[in-house]
């Protein structure tokens, strides 16, 4: 046994909502028992549910609870868990967060507190690439702190650029300037939007490339040297730097640019010795050229397009490489079949910028049937907060063909219903049979380039059909409450009146 | 009974009547038969007007009935005849854009005016953050700042007021 | 165009539950309107609700709704339905349904009145077998109508004898008779039986194999003189002759064996000119030698292991077929990837010898994540009634290996939660950790030869985990209420009290 | 408050108590501290057990609590203090065997005796039919039939009474 060898019997989940189901499900499947651990506003959460033991973290926000890498901690060793998983965000690429875990003699399930750090300053990892020669995007090799600076390297690198947070990812803290008189007051809400959401106000400049596509390539390494990849995913469909429709295989990647993308993951991995799952994300431009922008040094949030691909369950390779052993197939053993799509559902208001949605969960009704997953912590009564990410849930499917995926995420989204919260769900509906989509010609910029994405009139036939129906639902909506003036609305018995109170959201 | 419905703007006149066991609901020249499955009392109901059938989640906000439909969301605002014509006498209140209300629930990170600073259409006036995400909240009026109802670091609900400019 | 090209624009689906569901989203997939039927105790179901159209048939009993064929092609005319998907079970089987259908200018999806007939009659089937040089289990080749007649041909083939349904299937009209004593009273009962399941009383003799294991073949054919088979199905853990779990590949087939009996079954369906989905069963011995016992002329409830396994939605091949274009893919085309398990969930008291369970769904929580699927009509509030088959619910899983295929369906089943109606549930989880099971090496015999599977009775420790969580929820119930008799209990509201009465059972 | 738990036929004294906003749960020399989420009022409970975390569906019928935690379904009759010694006096209603009653809810296919038939312990008296399958429900003790309640054809319910023995 060398000293990789780590036996694992039970994982304390340190995240909350989908991911952490999703992981304990794996956990389940291995025959590990789960820890999970939860803010006050999680007490009846999923995740909490599906677990075998649970520990209160603390209050609401994150930085009274699952950012509190000491409570989880002591919440690992109070019930004897001997690995720690951090799903994604939260101290998923917390290096020091990482150190005190393997000091207290707990595995971490993910890179090594030296691969975190490598890459999670987004311009030291700049460097190594570069060094290793893997294509970077141009930008400043350093951050720029004064605002003299700021101006001379914008114009060096050329307008538009990005004003990045050094400590980044999953889109926040990024700015794009066009300009610049916009300079100055960009990086200055991109520091303060660093400052709190990362605790490192550094920040960097990028070039900003027009109409770029946006695909990662998934790779995997274990404590034996291996490193392979698992192939891309494109990520083009963002909102506002969010992404919002994931595939797999990208239409614009074929088998050598799925080649050479791949051998450039496996190589920035290998420069940093990386261990456990990882993703590298890439700009693509129109010639078809890729520049590693940045690597997560994570699972990623749309890993399960690859898992419907491959056949592979990401999460029980995490496991066994934390416990020390081999990747259980080499590169030439990976398949791909058929083609997967992910949507995510977030809990806001698209058609109105986006604007972030909270409420009650009321009627809830997920897809189904073949080819079809969801990944969510949602159930009828959860509370959807104003304290942690919008994302509700990940609808994937899987079919043999582009097409086929398409339409059966079509048929996917319109078994969805949710009330009591607004959702993404009409953009995710109307994107889907857009042209822009379906041909499969797309970048990062789509969405912003076609409003009618996000708000379409309705045809007078549907708002005819809409007022039908709506005037139907108010009669029998108000007559159970007996607020109905027609006679015919006495037979409500009154215990049925009083059954209805103000305030009964559930 | 007879409502007048919004949807986009638009009025429509429904009459619903009830009809051996289902209701018969009437726009114009269009008349159907819909029959009423309650799966969840005020929130989910399948409805089968004339053979087409309907899978259908509510959500009942004062006034506005939104009706969720295969993944579709459909807003109408839908009042009986006295509140119409309450309405139609009434106007709409003229309280326009000089009340700033919070556009999300949320906590308020900044505040970025006094009482007494002059703004103008589109000064950010105030900074929600909800999901990790930051909204600046611009004036759609120009004015003077009047009050301010909260501090930074406070919840907000939709729709509270938060500055009020004159 | 051939006169077998045909146009599909509407599909009404003639059943309702998972199957019917289950269509449905095939048909939306492939741009086809879809059409419910239901009696009137299925108003509210999902199949009605998922449907763009739906027409009610009649009363709840199948004989005045599901199984009135006029009705059904009244309500195809009524809503230009121009095919008619059977699902399986009700009409599915019926040459005569499937005659008028045609001749109402409707396609019918499945295969020709012709080939319904040729397998429908078990005993003339069998001969046909005979003739194609199928291997057949040892029995009477023709109906045996009088007592001396029966005696004879029992001796003949020699006990035990099985008595069964010349109309029969799925498990019906079938009698296990041991020794002579128990022939006569056996027949007479199996003949009740059968005149009342299928309006026919015929019933032959079957030699009884002992132990048999029983493997079915999934087979395909196309108008264009193509048939496939799609590989095996092992059937073998059942209860009382009904299918409790299933899986594909089969722990006992290798290539070879799976290359003789698709290649049987191929045979077989070539030898009437079998057109669409189909199922050749077959009984195995202890000595791995098969027989074909009968022929299922409609798609299986179990077709979603062969959809796992293979990538291919067989839903979606029926439409295809009916509308006269070839199979897309050839024999050797067709592949292999993992292992999938199928678990029903039947409404039966398993524990008590499996004694049917009605109620009304008050709990629900249905199974999700990686490689899991839950083909399912339930929803909460749904009533369970005396009037239909048992059967709730599929969960099916797949994984990479037998074994990853089982630890994942031991987590999908721990995920499930009814209440307001008893499950076969915990037969379903004590089967997959039985050793006879995870082994691979039992029968059809197994359920009954180990009473354990149908009651285990608790550890001390279990009794008094249970004991003291009954207690605390007898407690929260009553409390509730406001029957406790404790002053704390007086916090409860009056109108908390007056919002629970008797028999609220919602 | 005492409670007298019966599972599997073992007696198990179990006391419940307030504390702190969760209950203390006790039987002899064993003692946790539940916390109790309500997931849906009566049906769906999330227990925090000392760490433990049970996520449990519920069916109360009569003195029976069902517990169906993690695909397993575990009844318990649950009875009070009063009730328990009410009982422990009154012993067990000697009905015995010769009530016949239904065993599911079903249709009656057949019945197969009369009013003043012998029958012994195994003969059917008569048969039920419910989803397809039938169910021949035999006599458990011998005697002569005294009435039967229903006719070929009826439904009945889990628990009626079909046939009855002297």
């Amino acid at each position: 046994m060398t000293d990789t060898a780590r036996t694992i019997t039970k994982v304390l989940v340190a995240n909350r909502g989908e991911i952490a189901l999703r992981v304990m499900r794996t956990c389940q499947e291995m025959g590990f028992k789960t820890v999970a651990v939860y803010s006050d506003a999680d007490r009846n959460a999923l995740h909490v549910r599906a677990a075998y033991e649970a520990v209160r973290l603390g209050p609401a926000p994150v930085g009274e609870s699952y950012l509190r890498g000491d409570l989880v901690i002591e919440a690992a060793k109070r019930t004897g868990a001997d690995a720690i998983h951090p799903g994604f965000g939260f101290l998923s690429e917390n290096a020091e967060f990482v150190r005190q875990v393997e000091a207290a003699g707990i595995t971490f399930i993910g890179p090594s507190a030296d691969s975190i750090e490598a890459m999670g300053d987004k311009i030291a990892a700049r460097r190594r690439m570069i060094a290793a020669d893997v294509p970077v995007v141009p930008g400043t090799a350093d951050p720029v702190t004064d605002d003299d600076n700021l101006r001379s390297e914008a114009e060096r690198i050329g307008y538009p650029v990005m004003i990045k947070a050094s400590a980044g990812g999953g889109g926040k803290g990024i700015r794009i300037v066009r300009n610049a008189g916009e300079l100055l007051a960009a990086a200055a809400r991109a520091r303060s939007e660093a400052a709190a959401a990362f605790g490192n106000d550094a920040v960097y400049l990028e070039k900003f490339l027009s109409e770029p596509r946006h695909i990662e390539v998934q790779i995997f390494g274990d404590t034996h040297g291996n490193v392979v990849h698992l192939g891309e995913r494109e990520c083009s469909i963002q909102r506002r730097h969010q992404k919002v429709i994931e595939e797999r295989p990208s239409p614009l990647v074929d088998d050598a640019m799925r080649a050479a993308m791949g051998a450039a993951a496996v190589k920035a991995a290998q420069a940093i010795g990386y261990v456990n799952a990882g993703t590298l994300e890439f700009m693509v431009d129109a010639n078809r050229d890729f520049y590693m922008l940045e690597m997560n040094t994570r699972l990623q949030v749309e890993h399960p397009i690859t898992e419907m691909t491959t056949g592979i369950d990401l999460v029980r390779w995490q496991l066994l490489v934390a416990q020390g052993r081999p990747l259980p197939l080499s590169q030439d053993q990976i398949r791909f079949e058929g083609h997967s799509i992910e949507a995510r559902l977030y809990a806001e208001d698209a058609d109105h910028g986006f604007l972030p949605a909270t409420g009650t969960v009321g009627r809830l009704e997920l897809p189904g049937g073949p080819g079809v997953r969801c990944d969510t912590g949602l159930f009828e009564g959860m509370e959807v907060t104003p304290y942690y990410d919008p994302m509700l849930a990940k609808i994937i499917v899987h079919a043999p063909t582009r097409d086929e995926a398409i339409d059966r995420m079509r048929r996917a989204l319109s078994e969805v219903t949710i009330t009591g919260v607004t959702t993404n769900l009409p953009l995710l509906r109307r994107t889907l049979v857009h042209p822009a989509f379906r041909s499969g010609r797309y970048d990062t910029g789509t969405i912003a380039a076609h409003p009618e994405l996000t708000g379409t009139p309705l045809s007078e036939n549907r708002r005819r059909n809409v007022a039908l129906i709506a005037a139907l639902m108010a009669h029998v909506l108000r007559r159970r409450r007996g607020f109905a003036d027609r006679p015919s609305a006495a037979s409500a018995s009154s215990a049925w009146v009083d059954a209805f109170r103000p305030g009964d959201a559930r | 009974m007879k409502y007048h419905v919004l949807v986009d703007g638009e009025h429509y006149e429904v009459e619903v009547l009830r009809e051996s066991g289902g209701f018969r609901i009437s726009l114009g020249d269009e008349s159907h038969y819909a029959d009423v499955g309650t799966l969840r009392d005020g929130y989910a109901y399948s409805l089968v007007i004339d053979d087409r059938s309907v899978d259908i989640g509510v959500e009942e906000r004062g006034d506005t009935v939104s009706l969720l439909i295969a993944g579709g969301r459909y807003p109408a605002e839908v009042l009986g005849e006295r509140e119409w014509i309450a309405r139609s006498i009434q106007g709409t209140a003229a309280e326009g854009d000089m009340t700033v209300r919070a556009n999300m629930t949320g906590i308020v990170r900044e505040v970025l005016v006094q009482p007494g600073d002059v703004v103008e259409i589109g000064t950010t006036l105030f900074i929600l953050e909800a999901m990790k995400m930051e909204n600046e909240v611009k004036a759609e009026a120009a004015g003077t700042v009047a009050s301010i109802s909260v501090t930074a670091g406070a919840t907000v609900s939709v729709g509270d007021v938060v500055v009020e400019i004159e």
